[in-house]
């Protein structure tokens, strides 16, 4: 029953167990790399989910060709696409503000920042 | 007035207070003589109007001037401290 | 096929191209690139409220593919009510930022900072417009980051810091909001708003519906700094350089609200979130929550801008809760309540703003006396504050009064007297300002010279101030976009 | 073409009017603002009886302009009450005040011409707020503060009122600004909102609180309108509640009895605008045709005799600097003229014949004789006795004679005598032929003042109230106090309210961040090493159980108090550590001066975290049931 349950939902519980990863890990690591590292994890959680659920049983690449009848759902991919250049985005900036914030406070310790 | 001298300022005063009495008699007089038209039964009583007056000046003030003393009247910094 | 709508969102990023390069060239040019490009966008936002009232709502394909394909974008009254609250504001603040920038933002940035708020601008226009809820999170995600840069690029002490922790509460925000969109397509196949709201009532008892809306809920939350998601705000809004400021508070927020709205209202539908699942009513309590809160928090700032920013999370309360509320009154008064609101606090803003400006004062102790030396700035600041406060016959009075008509419509009492409360609350923390302008004394005796502001400057708050007063007495006119915008909502 | 321009709105004029003040230099200003009441006095002449400026705006109907005969009485006054104001204020150099009494003005009349709720409400606001700075100009501390609290009282009953249209609208389905029926909770609402306005114990305190701290001048204003406005909305909506009968016969001897006990002259002359204004409330209340008529005589003839009342103690002030009954004395030598004009104006409201306190205050007395309110006719007399006691014979005797304080004054600028002339001339010509007045009233006036019967009357009773005063003249002599009032209510409220801002809040504020701050903490220092803190925590469980079963054994209890010590070590050194932090963030709090948010973003994530859970588990409990 529980196996069942959980082979059924397995991206879904994967998904969301690194989305909890990930908001544990900004929640409770001090450094601020760290913190991003933990934004990174939370948003991959939400990627894999969204390409899990995109597979199909013995489905072939979304790629047109004659003799395939199955194929996986593209357009999840699509979003997950625009999804990672946009975490690439955030994720090179909060890098720079994060040398930033080092070379104006000597450290990147949220607790020493205090004002974070 | 101002080249009067003490006594005859004196006598001046009381000549005038005397008057104000007579004055005061005579309206208590005309208040009972003239004919009137009463709202109540009390306001047509003769020298309602005279006695209230003074009665009403004397009791406001005394009854104002205790609730003042030990209630309402305060220091001029009361709300400042 | 009217091509405003596309050109209304393509106009600022084509600005946000050409900035750079010309930037390359003079830097003086980029002002110009922002100021012409705002305008179009103000033109076309017209435009499209023309044609939107003449033949109702309009829809576009991008690139001519259909829906399930192609991305549509979709403008009915509100998205036109939002597209001109949103390019009127930003135009404002590009105009404004002429003098402010060069003053504040020294050495070679001017010619990022008008990219940067181009990209702010289209993107916010994006949203709004756009049919897709992918899409509005991709156009969300866009602003956000023009926006994580705006807040950090003075460089000056905390605003990386203020910037960094945005991003990392923002960044959650949006991660959720991917997901809840990722749940609605596994569900229904459509990431089309139109189609999701015809397929998502076969779903309504599916958990999969209820995550989706949690996380969108909690992550439009952030966007609009809804307590107790607010914290992120003032922090960001008293270090961005002050025409940003009025964006962040005047349109960013608001957008976050229209996410919310669109959500709850063109996805889910009226039904969903008052009936089946009461999201509606809670989000009533969770504003009320707001307003309180964020009035309290206002009365015990010691920095004008920190005041103005919980003020402003009141008045984003104001708005949630209107709409929340799900009635005619109330949500002609919360949709209303957008647009009064960025009047008001985009000209409390700028009148802040130009305060450090000419003096650099920051806290609220130090402004005793200004009146006297920049008149003009300090009676649109007044005038401003009364239409917070909901005093007539100012703009902030008219939405307040179709609040609490709202509210008793939907049989709700205390958030009436929630209203006037935050009322009454609000009126302390404003006079206290206005009475320590006006009569406190003169404190800068010699050291404040008596001229008001650069031109480019004053415009703006002249005009925001006005506006504060003209459409309180002349109502009808943002009446006619709104009225027809809660009869699409509502669904009539 | 003609027709098309005029009539214009009289609240129009003043309020735009008011708005070129600020160009005028000079001569041209102070022409200009007498010129303007002209104007606006022609204008209204030409206002027909009907209802003009009807405008429709998002579903309601806003009329703007109800000429009758109850409102002109009303705009006749004031614009007179406007001109011999700004004809006081005249030699006043800057715009300031002069703008904000204008506008006070416009409201005024707006208010007064205003046909629905939300036109009214629109102006009575406009008038709390443009009469405050007339306040706020007296720039001293404690006019600031009587200014604010000004506001926020009237605020107070604005948003009441508010509320009361509110539910009159959701109620009834329009806003007509007409009689309410009784009952029903707006019934209520809306009435505070205008006893607020008028000025009714309990909700007055903020009368005699604001109208002496204002400026010379603006006091002259600010006697004459708000109260005014509130006594015309009553009219408006209440006539006939039996309610204002009785609040208005002891409004009128409250303001007395407060006359009595006070020092500063202009305070007094407050106090008893709320004597006066009780007769009109009293006269709202029985609601005949009579009092009616008198209560709005009344208004008419108050507002002259006591704009003529303040502006005496206001030129004193201008040219002395003082107020108190205490300071003053003496003036009679070098300020003669000042003192006859203000013996007009103490006459007037004492009710003399030959003054318009007469011909106005008598209709009301007489129309609660004839309603048979015996009770309220003892108290509206007795009110007049208090009256002469205090503003014709207390305030100038101890003012103008008494002992000689000694003060260098001479008489106030000619324009103050011009202005305090003409008013004097008004009302000793309406005394004299009242047939003006009565002819502008609403209904037909059928009342003959001037009898023998009552004039003896009238004057026995003031002379022995005369006799009383020369009898104890000595014991009322002003003492430097000031006097409780309902504003004990607020002021304690509002420096109770600030204090709670300043303290409870901010430390509520601080404590909000602190649990969260405290439970990240706690959450934190469990996550960052799991295994100990489940040690400990284990521990202290097993120790707990232990204690319970097996408490009796010898070495248990060792064990498990240390278990326990070495528990609350940890919290110990936990709260330390808080401690720590909280300092450390005080510090950067006072560097950044409340500039940076003194929050950790731990905190704020945790938040967020909470936020969802706590929203997906409301999500499950709904939908579960």
């Amino acid at each position: 029953m529980i196996l069942e349950f959980i082979a059924v939902n397995f991206p879904y519980l994967v998904s969301v167990s690194l989305l909890l990863v990930g908001l544990y890990a900004m929640i409770v690591r001090r450094n601020l790399i760290k913190k991003i590292m933990g934004l990174n994890i939370l948003s991959t959680s939400v990627f894999l989910y969204l390409i899990s659920v995109a597979y199909k049983e013995g489905g072939a690449p979304p790629i047109r060709v004659s003799e395939v009848e199955v194929y996986v759902n593209p357009l999840p991919h699509a979003l997950v696409l625009t999804g990672i250049v946009v975490a690439l985005a955030l994720t090179s900036f909060a890098l720079v503000l994060t040398i930033k914030i080092y070379k104006e406070y000597g450290t990147l310790d949220s607790d020493k920042l205090m004002d974070l | 007035m101002r080249y009067l001298n003490n006594s005859e300022k004196k006598r001046i005063v009381r000549y005038r207070k005397h008057l104000f009495y007579l004055g005061l008699l005579l309206l208590a007089l005309l208040e009972i003589f003239i004919p009137r038209d009463p709202y109540f039964w009390f306001d047509g009583l003769p020298v309602f109007y005279s006695v209230f007056g003074l009665l009403g000046c004397i009791l406001t003030i005394i009854i104002c001037k205790t609730l003042g003393r030990y209630w309402l009247m305060k220091s001029e910094d009361y709300y400042e401290e | 096929m009217d091509d405003s709508i596309i050109l209304v969102v393509m106009t600022p990023f084509v600005g946000a191209y050409l900035s750079p390069l010309l930037g390359l060239w003079r830097e003086r040019l980029c002002h110009l690139v922002a100021v012409a490009a705002a305008l179009l966008s103000l033109f076309f936002s017209f435009r499209l409220a023309g044609s939107v009232l003449t033949s109702g709502t309009i829809r576009y394909w991008v690139g001519g593919w259909e829906p399930p394909w192609g991305i549509e974008l979709v403008v009915d009254p509100l998205s036109a009510f939002m597209c001109l609250t949103i390019s009127l504001v930003s135009l404002l603040a590009v105009i404004y930022s002429k003098n402010f920038i060069e003053k504040e933002l020294p050495g070679g940035k001017m010619t990022s900072y008008y990219t940067l708020i181009l990209l702010l601008i289209g993107g916010m226009l994006g949203v709004v417009v756009t049919g897709d809820l992918f899409n509005l999170f991709v156009l969300t995600e866009i602003f956000s980051v023009a926006a994580y840069a705006l807040v950090a690029i003075s460089g000056k002490r905390g605003s990386f810091i203020g910037s960094y922790r945005y991003l990392i509460l923002a960044s959650i925000g949006t991660s959720l909001i991917l997901l809840g969109t990722g749940y609605l397509y596994i569900i229904t196949g459509t990431l089309n708003m139109a189609d999701l709201s015809v397929r998502l009532p076969a779903f309504y008892d599916s958990w999969v519906v209820f995550g989706a809306l949690a996380f969108l809920l909690i992550g439009f939350g952030i966007k609009t700094a809804l307590f107790p998601l607010h914290t992120w705000l003032p922090g960001a809004y008293s270090i961005a350089p002050t025409p940003v400021t009025v964006i962040f508070s005047a349109a960013v927020s608001k957008v976050g609200g229209y996410s919310l709205i669109r959500v709850l209202f063109t996805i889910f539908g009226l039904e969903f979130i008052t009936d089946l699942v009461p999201v509606a009513p809670a989000l009533t309590w969770v504003a009320a929550a707001t307003i309180l809160v964020a009035s309290m928090f206002a009365i015990s700032q010691t920095s004008l801008m920190r005041m103005l920013a919980y003020s402003s999370v009141a008045h984003i309360g104001y708005v949630v809760l209107g709409v929340a509320l799900a009635v005619e009154m109330g949500m002609t008064g919360g949709i209303l309540h957008i647009f009064n609101h960025a009047l008001a606090t985009g000209c409390l803003f700028f009148c802040a703003g130009a305060v450090i400006y000419k003096t650099g004062i920051r806290r609220i102790d130090d402004l005793r006396g200004l009146g006297g030396k920049m008149p003009l700035t300090m009676a649109a600041f007044t005038l401003a504050a009364v239409s917070k406060v909901g005093i007539p016959p100012s703009a902030g009075f008219v939405s307040k009064f179709y609040l609490s008509l709202g509210a008793l419509e939907a049989g709700e009492w205390i958030f009436v007297i929630v209203i006037l409360l935050a009322s009454l609350m609000t009126a302390v923390f404003y006079l206290r300002v206005i009475n320590l302008i006006f009569f406190g004394g003169d404190k800068h005796e010699g050291k404040v010279q008596r001229d008001e502001l650069p031109l480019s400057m004053l415009v703006p708050i002249i005009i925001l101030a006005l506006g504060c007063a003209v459409f309180g007495i002349f109502v009808g006119i943002p009446l006619r976009l709104v009225e027809p915008a809660v009869m699409v909502l509502s669904g009539m | 073409m003609i027709e098309h321009i005029f009539p214009v709105h009289p609240a129009a004029i003043f309020i735009l009017g008011a708005l070129v003040i600020p160009l005028l230099k000079g001569r041209l200003k102070q022409i200009y603002l007498v010129t303007l009441p002209v104007v606006a006095f022609v204008n209204l002449l030409y206002l027909p009886h009907s209802v003009f400026w009807v405008h429709h705006i998002g579903g309601f109907e806003l009329i703007f302009g109800r000429v009758d005969s109850m409102s002109l009485p009303f705009g006749y006054i004031f614009i007179i009450m406007a001109f011999l104001g700004a004809l006081y204020a005249i030699h006043l150099k800057g715009s300031g005040e002069h703008v904000a009494a204008f506008i006070l003005v416009g409201a005024s009349l707006g208010a007064v011409f205003a046909g629905d709720y939300i036109s009214l409400y629109l102006f009575l606001a406009m008038m709390t707020f443009s009469s405050a700075p007339l306040i706020f100009y007296r720039r001293r501390k404690s006019a600031t503060g009587a200014g604010f609290r000004y506001i926020m009282f009237h605020l107070f009953g604005g948003s009441l009122l508010l509320a009361g249209i509110v539910l009159h609208y959701t109620f009834t389905g329009h806003t007509h600004f007409g009689p309410l029926e009784s009952g029903g909770l707006y019934f209520y609402l809306v009435m505070i909102g205008f006893l607020v306005k008028a000025a009714v114990p309990p909700f007055h305190a903020w009368l005699s609180d604001a109208y002496p701290e204002g400026t010379a001048t603006g006091s002259v204003f600010l006697s004459a309108f708000t109260t005014k406005v509130g006594v015309y909305v009553l009219i408006r909506a209440f006539a006939g509640a039996d309610i204002l009968i009785w609040l208005g016969a002891i409004m009128a001897v409250y303001g007395v009895v407060y006359a009595v006990i006070e020092n500063d002259g202009r305070r007094l002359l407050a106090y008893h605008i709320i004597s006066q204004v009780g007769y009109m409330v009293a006269g709202v209340g029985m609601g005949t045709q009579m009092a009616i008529n008198g209560a709005i005589a009344h208004a008419f003839c108050h507002i002259l005799y006591k704009a003529l009342l303040f502006m005496g103690p206001g030129a004193v002030l201008y040219v002395t600097g003082k107020e108190k009954l205490t300071e003053l004395g003496g003036l009679y030598k070098t300020m003669p003229i000042t003192l006859i004009l203000f013996m007009v104006g103490g006459l007037s409201i004492s009710a003399v014949p030959l003054f318009n306190g007469f011909v106005s205050k008598s209709m009301i007395v007489a129309a609660a004789g004839l309603q048979g309110e015996a009770a309220v006719y003892i108290l509206l007399v007795l009110a007049s006795v208090g009256t002469f006691l205090h503003t014709c014979l207390k305030l100038p005797y101890y003012t103008f004679f008494a002992r000689d304080a000694g003060i260098e004054a001479q008489e106030p600028p000619r324009n103050m005598l011009m202005s305090m002339g003409i008013t004097a001339f008004l009302c000793l010509f309406i005394g004299i032929y009242p047939a003006i007045l009565y002819n502008i009233l609403p209904y037909p006036v059928d009342f003959v003042p001037y009898t023998i019967e009552k004039v003896v009357e009238k004057i026995a009773l003031l002379s022995f109230t005369f006799l009383g005063f020369w009898l104890l003249k000595d014991k009322i002599a002003g003492q430097p106090t000031i006097s409780l009032d309902t504003d004990w209510f607020y002021r304690k409220a509002g420096t109770a309210f600030m204090w709670f801002c300043r303290n409870p809040a901010l430390a509520f504020a601080g404590w909000v961040d602190m649990t969260f701050a405290r439970l990240a903490g706690g959450f934190l220092w469990f996550c960052r090493n799991p295994a100990s803190a489940l040690a400990t925590g284990v521990d202290s469980m097993f120790a707990f159980v232990v204690r319970i079963f097996v408490g009796r054994q010898r070495h248990s209890p060792l064990r498990a108090l240390k278990s326990v010590v070495g528990w609350m070590d940890r919290l110990s050194l936990a709260a330390e550590e808080a401690a720590k932090r909280r300092a450390q963030r005080e510090k950067m709090a006072a560097l950044a001066q409340g500039e940076v948010d003194v929050r950790g973003i731990d905190s704020a994530l945790f938040l967020v975290a909470l936020m969802l859970a706590l929203f997906l588990l409301y999500l499950a409990v709904k939908y579960l049931w």
